[in-house]
């Protein structure tokens, strides 16, 4: 049954329109002394304030709160797929926000955060645990700054065999996430690119006819977002090994494995893990993340520091010499390390064996019930096997029918209460892709909710072209006009260029 | 039993789900998986604590034993400063849509796009310049992003990074720039800082200006808390040279210091924390990079941003991403660097914080910092046996030489004792500064506190 | 500017119709030991479990998230007027969250809790030199509660000097609030209640025509709800004061006065502050609220205990003998005295003052726009003197012209963002009444569009006349029937009593 | 200087009403005030702090000096438990929707009056009573309340309280009663514990059963923790006698125990504390009255309530006030009684906790209790010098009476001294008990806690 649903609209004025002169939303403390002006270099005090609104404390928290409820977020219902939404739970928020962690400066000394170093540490362990890794770091503040560590650590590690002249070419696949090529190429990297075959999957063979002496590194990730398994995973990571370059697995899809697979026991010598997806942390409209590294003892000398390390009982943050240095400041987004930490104890090996279950299973239901409505079909379906945690479908054939885009669908599902799904990374092989990801944490209800609107959208395209095209009607927003958006005389980041641009004044007018 | 985080972990759910998906076991679905891929053995981790109690009595337990800067007396900084954190920030931060957001539609995301143009835009009237990027990891990695903008700008290879310089960001931009030790490396070259000024030696980098240079990166104020003299001087020269001048900010100084793109700077880069963000452990960095709005420089942007634009009902704004096909999610390797999951929630946070302070806010606050930190280095210089570096010209932040024999290590763990939190110890980074410490003064500092800290540290040295 | 705006609508079914068998949300502790059967007397162990949901963590999140979404609050706009409506800082929300408030029993040691103790006697101390009274408490949970310790104060206080037979009568006005008359009867009072004069006031000889030794107290607010302050109101407690009786100064409507008047220099003998009104506590929905309540020092031996009491530095509960006992178990709602208190330390004499005067400015300047609007007329318009922090006014011509009363007026507002006025307690003196209360804490932009607003809708009102009388239109639900409401075979209270009802099983179908 | 919390505050905006208002000094508009009402000298209190650093400062500076039940073992009950907040209480109570609702109307509203109803009918589940009033200040206060129903009902005048009573409850319930010192009051007989089995007297209860007698007021499990045995008979009695048998109860207990109202109680009251809500200083109280659906009680209610209702849309359900006009804001002093604000914030968070626990969860939350406390009174009986005065059929609470020379005052300051806030002090209420005390044990104690407990009390008896 669909439900009558609107989102929020508060027609919202920018916080730069609201407010009046004078106003105040903070007053800072007074100062100790006169501030006279001598306490600044001559000719760098500032002498035209900053463009900025004056606002009161009420009407700005109004504002942010009137923005709040115009996302959906997982207040609604989102099976964006490659990204795991999960469940967050408040008790870790709650617990984040209390002064033992929030109010933690990181340059004190250990000895006055040895509960925090305890629950890096544990956690370290428990990750060496489900990979085989022998040593994670959390320094790397999203999967793709995971990756980007990867690409470092390889450096250093042929750097220190002297092959870093010859190992120039970093290997993945059309469908491994863009971050891997991303940054390798950032890294001085050469990307070799593995198609993908008939099957959906990129062939042995073809791996094998571009990995050379120049080959630093592997960089992949498994299952794919379609859903698919690398049934040869392991004699890929052989074909590398043999020339001597180093395996990275982005297991940002290892929801459907987990307790299932170790990514060192197929041989791969380094592995991320999502903390903000797989493991329970919010994902914020994207961070504070954090993208765990793990790597064999054989790399663990050229990974960033500090490294923690438990001794006599102590817990101590300590240097890498001959690591990467750093891939960011600190040791981390630690918040999102407790908040994960406290999911792994709560879900403990029998939850994550089942998440892994449940997620399977719900991916298959849905595929079950989704191959049934006309206009849907499956990436590959001759990859008849059951898929994992995720299943690539297309709307080709729809848009063939209709005119209707994937874009357009999802732009009138959120007018049911469901956010958009994940379409593809680039590049895209598959025609008006989507992807949901059903996860562990929506019910059976939820995720017929969301093929039911799916169906009803199909539906209504068919009966009412313009209905979904001109879709959204029950949102914050209508559809937005992207025409401007990569013109340099029109696209505007900031207000001042937008009223540069438009000759309007300060107020907006 | 069923495990609360999962509703389906309930039986008759999982048996629903089997039933219509047509198989009789959950492990039939696993069929892709090879035999001998699978674990060699289970995952040994205890089982789960279903129980929210235990779950919070066991991170308690563990997170009791840290000590705070709540609780004791802080003068640690050195890059990442204790401030203020207004409540707004925190229910903003807390609502459960900014927290859950995911990447929805443009309609449905609206109210977070918005707060990340209101972030833009305010971020940009602080630094006074009109495109900004949505945030990066770090300060650190906002520097090198903005190198290496400028080594694709300018087609060269060579950054000059201006001292002094604080070892976390170096070494992030060291790391990004892929260091010295291989090919295709981006040369990162740090002149020291000049031990008369505490500032960056101009002389010296002037010197260094060869054709090959992409960027001067300099910070201000700087890492040893110096408001840097030289700036325009610098931009001057870097631009005579063909090079891009790079500046980190702290942005909270914005109320009092002249924003640094009217001193010269191309690329202006600095750290979000203090604008909102607590402490966190160190995880509470994040990055910004804003320059003029000018394709040469946003053609080269490898993050996200949103601009404003319109909808299909007249008159009505929302939001898109402009240059989205320039990012590695659109261009793979071809894109400008790379960008993922980074630090958005608090970008709404700093656009609180920011919408907060307004104008007359960071002004006062400038100055209420300026005013406490002068106080407590000319309290502190009174101490027998402790030397004020630089005594002028900085905001914050000031260096503390001790000559009394005791080992700025020695002194802290006595000041520890008094539940004082010494400053950053300075001595393994920087030796020619001598027997050196960062302190760091803020608006969360009394008269009283800075006067304990000079009873504690008169008693310490005597 | 009218802006266009819509409430959030998720169709939210009832936390009862959800989940389903075996799932859980909250998983206790295992037992200690075995909690074996004969641990309760036989016979008594419950074996039919209480008919309550089964529901996931995440999916009664999610529940309780869309319910708040469906809740105006004061994210919208509201001037809802006798409620003094305020800005309630989210610092001390922040404070009273935290373990040192949060996680206090009261049954603790006093040594154990000086702060809190410390910050009680401050705030009494604070509202002493508010208010001229000298001692007060905070025990009453909510202002009726404290009117109800008036009550009682004067039966103690009479009962002490043997007068209790005789003092039977409390006297009120018509226009005050519907607790005092309310719990005067219910100490056992004969309610006299003082009719309105010509001049909306009350007058001195009705007064004089009521009072006599048979009096116990006068309980009064003042300014009443329509902005009229009794000018003869020491002459008032003069006259009760002659017979013999007390004087309680409901003091909820003192927004206005804040810093102009003392309730003891008046004379009153007793007075009540609304802390979740007037000190920027929130409300809630109806509390947690705390009617702080303050005497002289003749009445203090009548005062409920425990009384905090300053003793050499060290603060100390102590019982009142001879007094009430108890209006309520402990101190009182102790959280939201930490938030008032901090409330006033933010506000300062200084802070009050100006508060007081923004809200009676911002009633007067509303009042100057709703009067240039067609169809609204002023309560006692002969009152020309300026009102204070409210006006009543009425929308009875305006009822007259188009059929449509300010019930109908008030829904259709709620389209627009703005959420409803208070009309007026009972007994209702003006036709169709309205009163707003601007108070200190809205923008004059928020003022002006509230008044935009009903112009707006009695504009539509005489064009579309069914758009009114059917709204709301853009709101979580439509008006409601209240047609079952009080009749005992469709009332429901419950669920069980509507399926019951409704012939419905337990799933509601 | 503006004041944060009031935006008018700012000079241009008061000039802007001022103006519009046409008057030229702000003192004009109150003329009605006669000269001779005002204040003799202006209010004398410190000026405003309008930084929201130096609030925070000034709060936490004196809230520190409390020391909590999270970082002291605590074993105080006695009416008012420490129970476990499940997080996603937290997170809804601060929702700032409903943290700052108003009154609005039925639809802007909806969210709200739809958890109050689900409030209603999940502690109606839990009571397993149809007829459920929004909740009242405390449980002193609903049992008042029901009792001064009782009397309405009944035409009579006399209540009977069976012991033990908390002397809190006791002293809100003789309040409401108007005391036993005058006129048209209530008289309330307080019929004491019999000692032997720390249970209500039913024999000496039912030799006051008079004609005169309203109500027998009787909780389970009582104030000093018994499950009563005798509810059924009691009941029995009153009804011969043409009483109402008034009973209250702790919901938390209704997983394991047989609703009162099996056992024949007409009204059901309680507190609603347990249910979710933090200790708060004593500020988490809230009680409840439910009664079958009946309009000889409905009609008496004092209270508000919301029932569902339609809308004006076919299918669509909402919510109403039932019975408004029998309330004192319907018919001021001809109302039952009286309300206004109450606790209504907390009644959100008790649905959320009950849907939270479900039958599963109450069931177990009680073995978990029942078990621990029992566990704790075996451990602690095995003390040299300690009594456990009634070892069985006791819920969450016992008593234990210390026969070694010390008193209550001085173990429990040798607890203190520990970081173990020991047991209620019961020697002035029930010197009848001797020297004893009132211990809790919830779901909060791990057996480590216990045995905490015990080394320390064996200890402090040594
Ligand atoms: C397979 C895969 N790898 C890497 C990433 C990059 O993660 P992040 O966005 O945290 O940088 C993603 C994120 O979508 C992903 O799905
Ligand atoms: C004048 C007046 N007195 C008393 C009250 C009763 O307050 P409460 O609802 O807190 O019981 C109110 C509340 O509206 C009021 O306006």
């Amino acid at each position: 049954m669909i439900k009558e649903f609107h989102a929020a609209r508060w027609s919202e004025p920018l916080i730069m329109e609201m407010g009046g002169p004078g106003r105040r939303g903070f007053v800072p403390p007074e100062p100790i002394a006169d501030p006279g002006r001598d306490l600044v270099p001559d000719g760098l005090r500032r002498s035209i304030a900053p463009d900025l609104p004056e606002v009161s404390e009420p009407e700005v928290l109004r504002h942010y709160l009137h923005l709040s409820q115009q996302v959906m977020g997982m207040v609604g219902i989102s099976l964006f797929g490659t990204c795991t939404m999960k469940y967050n739970p408040r008790v870790s928020q709650q617990l984040a926000r209390q002064d033992f962690l929030a109010q933690i400066h990181p340059h004190q000394d250990d000895a006055t955060v040895q509960g925090l170093l305890e629950i890096v540490h544990r956690f370290d362990l428990m990750l060496r645990e489900m990979s085989g890794m022998d040593r994670f770091i959390f320094q790397p503040g999203g999967g793709a700054a995971a990756a980007h560590t990867h690409a470092m650590v390889t450096r250093s590690y042929f750097a220190a065999r002297g092959e870093l002249g010859t190992r120039r070419e970093i290997v993945t696949s059309a469908q491994a996430h863009p971050c891997n090529p991303a940054t390798a190429a950032a890294a001085g990297f050469e990307v070799i690119t593995v198609p993908l075959g008939d099957d959906g999957l990129p062939s042995l063979d073809a791996l094998r006819s571009v990995v050379s002496e120049r080959t630093a590194a592997l960089m992949i990730n498994n299952p794919d977002d379609m859903g698919l398994y690398n049934p040869q995973i392991k004699q890929w990571v052989d074909a590398v090994h043999e020339v001597g370059g180093l395996c990275f697995y982005d297991h940002a899809n290892f929801n459907g494995v987990m307790g299932r697979i170790r990514a060192r026991e197929l041989g791969f010598d380094a592995c991320m893990f999502m903390l903000h997806k797989t493991f329970g942390v919010a994902k914020g409209g994207g961070g504070p993340a954090v993208g765990a590294y793990g790597c064999s003892a054989e790399l663990e000398p050229h990974l960033p520091g500090p490294l923690v390390d438990l001794d006599d009982g102590v817990y101590r943050r300590r240097e890498n010499p001959g690591g990467v240095g750093r891939v960011r400041e600190y040791l981390g987004n630690l918040t999102e390390v407790v908040k994960a930490y406290a999911w792994l104890v709560a879900m403990g090996s029998d939850g994550v064996r089942e998440a892994a279950d449940i997620s399977v299973l719900a991916n298959n239901y849905m595929e079950t019930r989704l191959m049934a409505i006309p206009g849907v079909s499956k990436s590959y379906p001759g990859m008849t096997k059951h898929r994992m945690e995720m299943t690539r479908y297309s709307l080709g054939d729809y848009t063939a029918e209709t005119g209707l885009t994937a874009a357009d669908v999802q732009n009138r599902m959120t007018d049911f209460g469901v956010d958009a799904f994940w379409m593809s990374h680039e590049p895209w092989i598959i025609p008006e892709p989507f992807t949901p990801e059903a996860g562990e944490a929506w019910s059976v209800e939820e995720l017929d909710y969301w093929i039911d609107v799916l169906a009803h959208v199909l539906d209504e395209g068919r009966r009412d072209p313009e209905l979904v095209r001109t879709a959204p009607h029950h949102q914050v927003v209508a559809k937005i006009d992207g025409s401007s958006l990569d013109d340099p005389n029109r696209w505007a980041t900031t207000w001042a260029a937008y009223r540069r641009k438009n000759n309007l004044g300060s107020d907006g007018a | 039993m069923a495990h609360p985080y999962m509703p389906s972990s309930a039986e008759k759910d999982k048996a629903t789900m089997i039933a219509a998906t047509g198989i009789v076991d959950i492990e039939e679905l696993f069929e892709q998986i090879p035999p001998d891929h699978y674990a060699k053995r289970p995952i040994n981790l205890p089982p789960g604590l279903r129980s929210e109690v235990a779950v919070h009595r066991h991170l308690t337990d563990l997170l009791r034993k840290n000590r705070s800067c709540a609780e004791n007396l802080n003068f640690l900084g050195a890059g990442y400063w204790q401030h203020y954190v207004p409540a707004v920030c925190d229910e903003i931060a807390g609502r459960s849509e900014f927290l859950t957001s995911v990447w929805g539609t443009p309609s449905s995301d609206h109210g977070r796009n918005q707060a990340w143009f209101e972030f833009a835009s305010q971020l940009g009237a602080l630094v006074d310049l009109e495109f900004v990027g949505l945030p990066v990891y770090s300060w650190g990695a906002a520097a090198a992003f903005g190198l290496r903008m400028a080594t694709r700008i300018t087609g060269r290879s060579t950054v000059l990074v201006a001292g002094p310089a604080d070892p976390e960001r170096l070494g992030v931009i060291r790391t990004y720039c892929a260091g010295e030790d291989g090919e295709d490396a981006i040369s990162v070259s740090v002149i020291p800082v000049d031990p008369a000024t505490g500032r960056a030696d101009v002389h010296a980098i002037s010197q260094q200006l060869s054709p090959d240079v992409a960027a001067v990166y300099v910070e201000t104020p700087n890492y040893l808390g110096q408001i840097e003299t030289g700036l325009a001087e610098l931009a001057r020269l870097a631009r005579a040279n063909g090079s891009e001048t790079v500046v980190g900010v702290d942005p909270i100084s914005l109320g009092v210091l002249v924003p640094p793109a009217r001193l010269g700077a191309d690329i202006v880069v600095g750290t979000t924390q203090p604008l909102g963000i607590h402490l966190n452990a160190g995880g509470g960095v994040g990055g910004f990079i804003a320059t003029r709005d000018e394709e040469r420089y946003a053609s080269q942007y490898p993050t996200l941003q949103v601009s404003i634009c319109d909808t299909l009902t007249p008159g009505e704004r929302a939001f898109g991403m402009t240059l989205f096909h320039q990012s590695s999610y659109g261009s793979r390797e071809q894109g400008n660097d790379w960008t993922g999951n980074s630090v958005y929630l608090w970008t709404v946070v700093n656009a609180v914080y920011m919408a907060l302070l307004g104008p007359a806010g960071f002004r006062e606050l400038g100055d209420t910092i300026l005013a406490g930190s002068h106080y407590a280095a000319e309290k502190l210089s009174r101490i027998p046996g402790v030397t004020v570096l630089w005594p002028d010209g900085f905001f914050k932040e000031f260096v503390l030489r001790f000559d009394d024999g005791y080992s700025v290590a020695d002194i802290n763990a006595a000041l520890l004792a008094k539940n004082i939190f010494g400053g950053k110890d300075l001595t393994a980074d920087f030796p020619e500064l001598g027997n050196s410490a960062l302190y760091c003064v803020t608006e969360m500092h009394a008269a009283a506190d800075i006067d304990t800290l000079a009873a504690a540290l008169t008693e310490v040295l005597a």
